[in-house]
């Protein structure tokens, strides 16, 4: 299935993209992120949350969603 | 006044002291309200590893950003007996002395203002995806972590 | 920045929102600053006895209240890490729905700034001569108590 | 000696002046209290706080002031 896939901050600083669009197989979103780790070198030392449409996913969550975001700390206000 | 949607919390660049003066203007038709707290975030010029902040540049996950307010919002009328509640945040670039943050609540009664305000900003502090790039002089950057 | 002696904190009539503003925009010169809070209190159209208040005369015993304003000041710089403090309250005719009361504190860190604006709100609603006669539209009048 | 007495809020309504000059003897606070309850009718039904030059004391304080003043429950801000 097709999703886009969001980045922010310092996470788009490594993937030097805001957002792209893949065609993925179901899964988990451990596995998504097995397919960026080895698509952007660096990715697996930086800390972020996951979103899935919006809210905040684990690794074993199920894919589901049109739209994951890849989040580094937050640090409004 | 509850809101069903919603709304933009986000402003382009600092918020003015104009405008929160104006805000608190606007409030003074509403006379069951005793008591306003203000809380407002202002960028500081830290010094780090000897260079000095001279900007904070907001970016945010807009769309769930707005969601995570409103959900805030829903969740602090529903714990405190408030009049109104405004909050408001910069995007782009906000420079060292202005201010960023904008968080204003109204009750009939002073206690319930102060617990309020600090529940709303604690909340809004870890839950809504804003990401502050800190520029220095040299226009090297590093990534803001709230502490 | 402790003053060593008292100042006056007593505005006669209203502090007005205009006021409010100007005091923030004045801020934004000293980037240590994180976080400010303020505290308003504002005249409540209150409905006593089928009555409602139209507006609250203030007086003091002045002297001794800005001794007191000034003893809180001390004590809130001692216990908390505080940038600056402003205290204002009204003399005179506030009428509903305007501000009687003007308290603000800055300070690097938010977590201070709670702590502070509480505790001098306490204090001062504790601790201060001040004298609030509640009047209604009939000229009748009542003397306010705080809770 | 010579004190000033002041009066504020609803204890001034009972006084119906705001100040005054009054020659007392040495001796507390409460000595004071029953020459003023007996020149004011209702003051003594009042609820006050007594300051002497400024600071509260009791009514077993002994009077050293020049200035004494009688305050209602306090209610700003």
């Amino acid at each position: 299935m097709q999703i886009t896939i969001k980045y922010f901050g310092q996470i788009a600083e490594v993937t030097q993209k805001e957002a792209e669009q893949l065609e993925v197989s179901k899964g988990k979103i451990s596995e998504l992120l097995n397919i960026l780790n080895s698509k952007y070198d660096g990715l697996k030392h930086k800390d972020f949350q996951i979103a899935q449409n919006q809210e905040l996913v684990t690794k074993e969550t199920v894919l589901t969603g049109q739209e994951i975001a890849l989040l580094p700390p937050f640090s409004g206000g | 006044m509850k809101d069903k949607k919603p709304k933009n919390v986000f402003k382009e660049g600092p918020i003015s002291s104009d405008f929160i003066g104006n805000s608190i203007y606007k409030h003074q038709t509403k006379t069951s309200i005793g008591a306003h707290n203000i809380f407002l975030g202002q960028v500081r010029a830290d010094e780090i590893d000897g260079k000095t902040v001279t900007a904070i540049e907001y970016t945010a996950y807009e769309d769930m950003a707005n969601q995570k307010f409103h959900e805030i919002r829903e969740r602090a009328f529903e714990k405190f007996d408030l009049t109104c509640m405004h909050i408001y945040h910069s995007l782009g670039t906000v420079k060292a002395g202005e201010i960023c943050l904008f968080v204003f609540v109204s009750s009939p009664r002073r206690k319930v203002v102060f617990e309020a305000l600090e529940y709303i900003v604690e909340a809004l502090k870890s839950d809504v995806p804003v990401f502050g790039k800190e520029m220095f002089e040299d226009e090297s950057h590093q990534w803001k972590v709230n502490s």
